[in-house]
């Protein structure tokens, strides 16, 4: 099928469309159906996707406003497709998980919307369409947050929709720009990604485009000192919101980072590395102290995803293969683990109106089942081997390594800080005795809950003993982007730092 | 010998007793009667162009200014009516719900 | 072989998955029998494998891929070879043994199916460490026996000491395994794969500040997981787990990973004396420190925990002086006596329903018989008296120590001997022998189960004549590992010998004689060096005062004042002036229609003005 | 000549006109004044040869506008004169006369209105109705039906606005709307 693209971006908001007029009693089962369809579409993109060719497939070119260079532009490599997986595959098992009890039709609806323009981000290649479903994705979440949050929603949401949408208004001054220097360079209008990342820009151009868009994404992602939206929109959000929050729309940045800046102003990327992983390694170190102080189960997960995107951006800035194919492997695996990890305390949330660690205490004995499942997603988080998150930790750091030792080991502190605020997370809520009465008879996990953190929990150690699968393609795409902005830099500095594989890997 | 800048300063100089009459007056009425003249020194300016310049487009558009004219009498003394029913009033000082 | 080879690692896996099918049940006696029977299995297939390498044939196989990303390919890789063959056997027999004691042991505990379910896990974890061919396998092992060690001293959850150790263990284990990262990342950069075979194929050619820095960042990660100062408090606050757990986890088998990595990285740490020298010198430190602890504690487990550290001290200087094969010689017997030594202490707290306090205990002798002729084998192993086991292995540190001409090491060593003889003898006596002293505080003890003393049988037949197969383990390993022979005369050599053997003699007679007469007074306690020594130098109260405290508090002041005070508010202060410069500007919107024509004629006053200025005509 | 006579003649009367427009304080004064410009001004398109122009603003404007005007201020007391609180009567002064200088500095100084030359002299021999009938019934003839449809719109909109139920109001619906009233009234 040649429109595998645009199917999966449109199936869900047409369905959502077509959800208004489904009745309330089986909206549910509608919306678990549209989402495992989906999913199911998505899994069938994978299967026909050729893994061994690094390049975009599955391209759909439409010429929307021709005189602009303005197409609609879909496609997808091995870095974006997996991507696209998780977020059918987060959306699904958020579904199937949903405990929202008011208004579940429009929360369905929303969600499908959501899925559209998260699958719309993933697969354009045109900066305006990009730039269209970026921005459409505030819309749902804005909703979600502000229809179904806590009692502080309407700030959580306002803050959240005002600053992504601030920082990604410098995001798309960077494009105009940049579509500008493009006709300029060429005489041609063209909004088209690809088109861009084959213009060489003198450096000067370079690094005011790069802090453009790299402020855009950082506000996204969220950098330090842009986090702060993030608590708060965690904190309010019901647990979908920031199940699909921290898994999906966070990666948006660091996916970005990888698909704009890094090709387009490879020399900028290079020169601006110190002061990027400067950034990074605060955000690490030091949302990983805030997690620590936490006293609210949900604030600590929200931190330590913070402090986790650290890692991954950071990776990203290793410029060679190992980082940015474990950078973009880490998007998976934190997609999944902080996911699963929001979804759990969702849980308790769901059974006691609290998230306060000191309001728990030996939950294990009580809710066994749950405090395994809990128990594996913080070994998870903490990036034990043959869990996935250790794979990207593990090669994110490897890369970055090359770049700088110092930082390296100062980024390695997460692995440290993490299990420091995890286990006294851990400790805190399920070990010890049950002091609080109401605690004594809490229901373990009900079927459905089970059933979509057995099927993270499932994915996260199979991809953690087996990720070829998943890691082959991204290697193969990340590998010729490296080569390509290898190729492309213009400063000997770039050329020195930017690193595709010299290592000949036997055949296979 | 008349020049376009002839008409044009005239064009410009009704334009500011129109603008005079809106600044100045208070009386809704009166403030339908200055957009009639800002519209005619504009319509004049028009088919001044539209001579010196030999295009009728010029004309075309003081026609349909004229007709926006027409319209936004018709209209506007239709609200004006209704205002003044309920208010007994012409006064635009009295006008001042939409204080932020 | 690759047949047994998969047995012996993944029968213990079986064993872990279907204990843990029963996790969340009752206790169910066929989970704790399985997981035995497997690691039974398992057992065997070491041996066959451990036969099989005699003959100097290595076992390589590879089972699959595991990442692969740029340069970098890490397959799921195992060897068995004459090292891994000895840590193999030492690991399945150990804990053969303890899944046997277990099931006795954890009889009367709710969490029965749980606790073998993490036993057997950490068997496999442990499998895994030591069988890897690569850096990074072993990094597996490492953290999955860490990940084992953290559920089985947090065994008991519900108290609240055994989950702070367990997080404990847990976070000091990270910050070495750091290190090790760092230095898996720079073999990777600097050899350019992780295999253990590729990379010491090159070590020749590597410039000696690479290795150095190689060597000495894989040796915070040993520091980490063997307990070596500064890193060591973890160990004796992991006493808060089952015994059966403290014998394998905590004296037997992971805590010497660290050496078993020291040795596993000799063609390393061969080329870089520096990096030896300070492990030697570590090495002898840590083992007075812990020997000194161990003097005053009244804690049954702890006494023996700061004896294991002390014995893993002797394993370092071991490995620092470059006789690998004694320090795996010396791991092996201190696993049989040690583990032996932890299952008696196992059962005296059976006996003595949990309760630790050596004062507390005394004259067991006459309950508890095969328990104490257990133990005392143990410990007289420990004490290194010929000719148990222990005599043969730490009498070849002392001569390598000697022979080296490190006379201030071998000094070292030789006074813990004595301090480690006393100490346990001190054990011994006031457990096992004098008033009895239970009975004021109303303790029934009674012996042990019967199979649980034959599960320690094998422990205490090894632990006595596992020193005689010195000469068949050199030529075993001598493949693997450099064998120097130290060339001392042989007058010099019974000289040491009678020295050492002086020594732990003198140790055992102080300590015998002084508890068999109610102790040393009390004064000895108001002492500066009696408190400092049982205060354990004070470390845990600094770590806790200088490090925990503080991070406490200023992880509290980056959230209160930092982050929501500084970082969030300045966001919030740029909205609000946004806001209140529209509160401010609002005014103008009067709802006037008359000054909004006046507003309305400045602006295209000014716009004709600007149009007139700039006009683009010029 | 003629042209100029008749140029400044014109723009003198409606000049006044407007100026009587905008300062009389009677309605009706200013309404006959409008109307009289409104007529002279039809004079400067017969000048300009807009011919259809010229009549259309009479008919329209003169004729439609000055009458619908005229019946609107029946429903007025026109006699009555509105009390005009004019607030600083300077600065409309200023600001119109700044608006009018800068305009006419802009079409009269030279650099400026050299730019604005007839390029195109007029072609004879076509009659002015017949060209606007043409055009606009070609190039506009879209914009014309719109404008078309606009007037029908405003003309219903005038009706239904001035028309029946004139107590009731349809577009300021305000809660508590009594109290409103009898303040503007006072």
């Amino acid at each position: 099928m040649d429109h595998i693209l645009s199917v999966l971006v449109f199936f869900p908001a047409v369905a959502a469309l077509l959800g208004f007029v489904v009745s309330k009693d089986s909206i549910r089962a509608y919306g678990i159906s549209v989402a495992l369809i989906e999913f199911l579409l998505s899994i069938w993109l994978w299967m026909s996707f050729d893994g061994g060719y690094p390049g975009m497939q599955f391209v759909e070119m439409l010429p929307l406003i021709p005189s602009f260079g303005i197409s609609y532009y879909l496609g997808v490599d091995g870095i974006s497709l997996f991507i696209v997986i998780l977020s059918t595959f987060i959306t699904l098992i958020g579904l199937i998980a949903l405990s929202v009890k008011n208004d579940i039709k429009n929360m369905i609806i929303s969600l499908l919307f959501l899925e559209m323009t998260m699958v719309g981000v993933f697969v354009s290649l045109d900066a305006i369409v990009f730039y269209v479903f970026w921005e459409l994705s505030l819309v749902p979440m804005l909703y979600i947050i502000g229809a179904w949050g806590g009692n502080l929603r309407i700030y959580a949401a306002v803050k959240f929709f005002l600053y992504t949408f601030a920082g990604s208004l410098i995001m798309l001054v960077g494009m105009l720009v940049m579509a500008y220097l493009y006709y300029q360079a060429t005489g041609v209008w063209s909004f088209s990604i690809t088109e861009w990342h084959r213009l060489i820009l003198p450096m000067n151009y370079q690094i005011w485009l790069f802090v453009a868009f790299f402020i855009g994404l950082a506000i996204k992602v969220p950098m330090f000192p842009f986090h702060t939206w993030l608590p708060y929109a965690h904190g309010q959000a019901p647990t979908i919101g920031s199940i699909i929050l921290a898994a999906v729309l966070l990666k948006m940045g660091t996916y970005g980072l990888v698909r704009l800046p890094l090709p387009m102003f490879p020399d900028a990327s290079v020169y601006m590395i110190t002061p990027v992983a400067v950034l990074s390694l605060i955000m690490i170190i030091y949302t990983a102290m805030v997690a620590y102080a936490q006293e609210d189960m949900k604030q600590v997960v929200a931190y330590s995803s913070i402090s986790h995107m650290g890692v991954i951006v950071l990776g990203t800035f290793a410029m060679n293969p190992e980082g940015i194919s474990g950078s973009v492997f880490f998007m998976l695996s934190h997609g999944i683990v902080s996911g699963a990890l929001f979804m759990l305390v969702g849980v308790i949330y769901d059974r006691r109106q609290t998230k306060l660690m000191s309001e728990f205490g030996g939950l294990a004995k009580v809710m066994p089942r749950y405090a395994t499942i809990m128990g594996i997603m913080v070994m998870a988080s903490v990036g034990l081997p043959l869990t996935m998150s250790f794979v990207g930790e593990f090669l994110s750091l490897v890369g970055f390594y090359q770049v700088s030792p110092v930082m390296t080991i100062l980024a390695g502190t997460s692995i440290i800080l993490g299990a420091v605020y995890m286990l006294s997370l851990y400790r805190k809520s399920f070990f010890g005795e049950v002091v609080h009465e109401k605690n004594r008879d809490l229901e373990d996990l009900n079927g459905k809950e089970s059933m979509a953190l057995w099927s993270l929990v499932l994915v996260t150690v199979w991809l953690g003993i087996y990720p070829k699968p998943v890691l082959g393609p991204i290697n193969n795409s990340v590998e010729s982007l490296v080569s390509f902005m290898h190729e492309k830099s213009i400063t000997d500095e770039a050329k020195k730092v930017i690193k595709p594989t010299v290592i000949e890997r036997e055949a296979e | 010998m008349i020049t376009l800048s002839h008409y044009l300063i005239l064009s410009a100089i009704l334009f500011c007793i129109g603008l005079v009459g809106i600044y100045r007056r208070k009386n809704l009425l009166m403030l339908l009667f200055s957009t009639e003249i800002l519209l005619n020194a504009t319509n004049v300016g028009f088919a001044a162009i539209s001579k010196f310049y030999g295009d009728l487009t010029g004309q075309m558009f003081a026609f349909f200014i004229v007709a926006v004219a027409a319209s936004e009498v018709a209209v506007g003394l239709g609200l004006m009516i209704v205002w003044y029913k309920r208010r007994g009033t012409l006064d635009i000082d009295s006008m001042q719900s939409m204080h932020g | 072989m690759e047949a047994y080879l998969y047995t012996a690692l993944f029968a213990p896996f079986v064993g872990s998955l279907f204990a843990a099918m029963f996790s969340n049940r009752p206790k169910n006696l066929v989970a704790g029998i399985a997981a035995s029977t497997l690691l039974f299995v398992s057992w065997i297939s070491s041996v066959v494998l451990l036969l099989h390498v005699a003959h100097g044939e290595v076992v390589h196989v590879k089972m699959m891929d595991w990442i692969q990303a740029g340069g970098l390919a890490i397959p799921f890789g195992f060897v068995v070879d004459q090292v891994s063959a000895t840590m193999m056997f030492v690991v399945t027999t150990v804990s053969t043994v303890v899944h046997v004691y277990s099931i006795g042991y954890m009889d009367h505990d709710k969490s029965f199916n749980r606790f073998f379910a993490w036993l057997s896990a950490f068997v496999f974890s442990m499998m895994i460490l030591v069988m890897s061919d690569n850096f990074a396998g072993l990094f597996i092992g490492w953290e999955g026996v860490g990940l084992c060690s953290w559920a089985l001293i947090g065994f008991w959850y519900e108290r609240d000491s055994a989950s702070w150790a367990a997080s404990e263990a847990f976070i000091m284990n990270r910050i070495a395994d750091l290190g090790m990262l760092i230095g898996i990342f720079l073999v990777y950069w600097n050899f350019g794969s992780l295999q253990y075979d590729v990379v010491f194929s090159q070590v020749n050619g590597m410039e000696s500040s690479i290795l150095m820095l190689v060597t000495a960042f894989l040796f915070i990660g040993a520091m980490g997981k063997s307990a070596q100062f500064p890193l060591h408090t973890w160990l004796a606050d992991a006493m808060e787990g089952p015994t059966p757990v403290s014998a394998l986890i905590h004296a037997a088998t992971m805590v010497t990973a660290g050496v078993y990595l020291v040795i596993r990285a000799n063609p390393l740490y061969g080329e870089v004396p520096e990096v030896s020298h300070f492990i030697a010198g570590l090495g002898a430190f840590v083992a007075i420190f812990a020997a000194s602890m161990a003097l005053v504690n009244r804690d049954l487990k702890r006494i023996i925990a700061y004896s294991t550290l002390s014995q893993l001290g002797y394993m370092f200087v071991a490995a620092g002086l470059g006789a690998y094969w004694i320090a795996l010689f010396h791991l092996m017997t201190h696993a049989f006596f040690k583990a032996l030594l932890f299952l008696g202490a196992g059962n005296v707290m059976h006996a003595m329903n949990d309760e630790l306090d050596i004062f507390k205990m005394g004259g067991l002798a006459k309950k508890m018989k095969w328990t104490m002729i257990m133990m005392t084998l143990a410990s007289l192993a420990l004490a290194g008296i010929y000719p148990f086991a222990g005599f043969f292995s730490k009498d070849k540190i002392l001569e390598a120590a000697f022979a080296t001409e490190h006379y201030v090491l071998w000094t070292t060593l030789w006074v813990t001997a004595g301090l480690t003889a006393f100490y346990s003898f001190r054990l011994v006596m006031l457990v096992f022998f004098g008033e009895e002293r239970y009975k004021i505080f109303g303790f029934h003890p009674h012996e042990a189960y019967k199979y649980m003393l034959w599960a320690m049988a094998p422990l205490a037949v090894l632990a006595v004549i596992a020193g005689f197969f010195e000469h068949d383990f050199v030529h075993f390993v001598s493949n693997m590992l450099p064998i120097e022979e130290y060339h001392v005369s042989s007058s010099t050599f019974w000289t040491l010998v009678a020295v050492t053997l002086g020594i732990a003699v003198t140790g055992i007679a102080v300590a015998v004689f002084a508890y068999s007469r109610g102790g040393f007074s009390k004064k000895l306690e108001k002492t500066f060096i009696y408190k400092l020594l049982f205060n354990q130098y004070y470390i845990p109260k600094l770590y806790d005062d200088f490090i925990c405290k503080p991070y406490a508090e200023i992880s509290r002041i980056f959230w209160k004042d930092l982050d929501l005070k500084v970082v969030d508010a300045t966001v919030d202060l740029i909205a609000g002036t946004i806001y209140k410069l529209g509160m401010v500007s609002r005014v103008v919107q009067s709802g006037n229609l008359s000054n909004m024509l006046r507003w309305m004629g400045v602006g295209l006053l000014a716009l004709l003005l600007a149009a007139i200025l700039y006009s683009p005509i010029r | 000549m003629f042209e100029a006579i008749a140029f400044y003649l014109f723009s003198a009367v409606t000049i006044s006109m407007f100026i009587i427009t905008v300062m009389s304080k009677n309605a009706l004064y200013s309404m006959s004044a409008l109307a009289a410009g409104m007529i002279m001004i039809s004079g400067f398109f017969f000048l300009l040869d807009a011919d259809f122009l010229g009549v259309v603003q009479i008919i329209v404007y003169t004729g439609a506008v000055m009458a619908l005007y005229a019946f609107g201020m029946m429903f007025f007391d026109a006699t009555r004169d509105v009390k005009e609180n004019i607030r600083a009567p300077k600065l409309v002064f200023l600001l119109s006369g700044m608006t009018a200088l800068l305009l006419v500095l802009a079409f009269v100084a030279p650099i400026v209105s050299d730019h604005i030359q007839a390029l195109y002299p007029v072609v004879d021999g076509v009659e002015n109705p017949q060209a606007v009938g043409i055009v606009l019934f070609t190039k506009y003839l879209v914009p014309f039906e719109v404008a078309a449809v606009m007037l029908l719109v405003a003309m219903i909109a005038g009706i239904i606005l001035a028309g029946k139920k004139m107590d009731e109001s349809l577009t300021l619906k305000i809660d508590g709307d009594e109290e409103f009233q009898n303040k503007g009234s006072k």
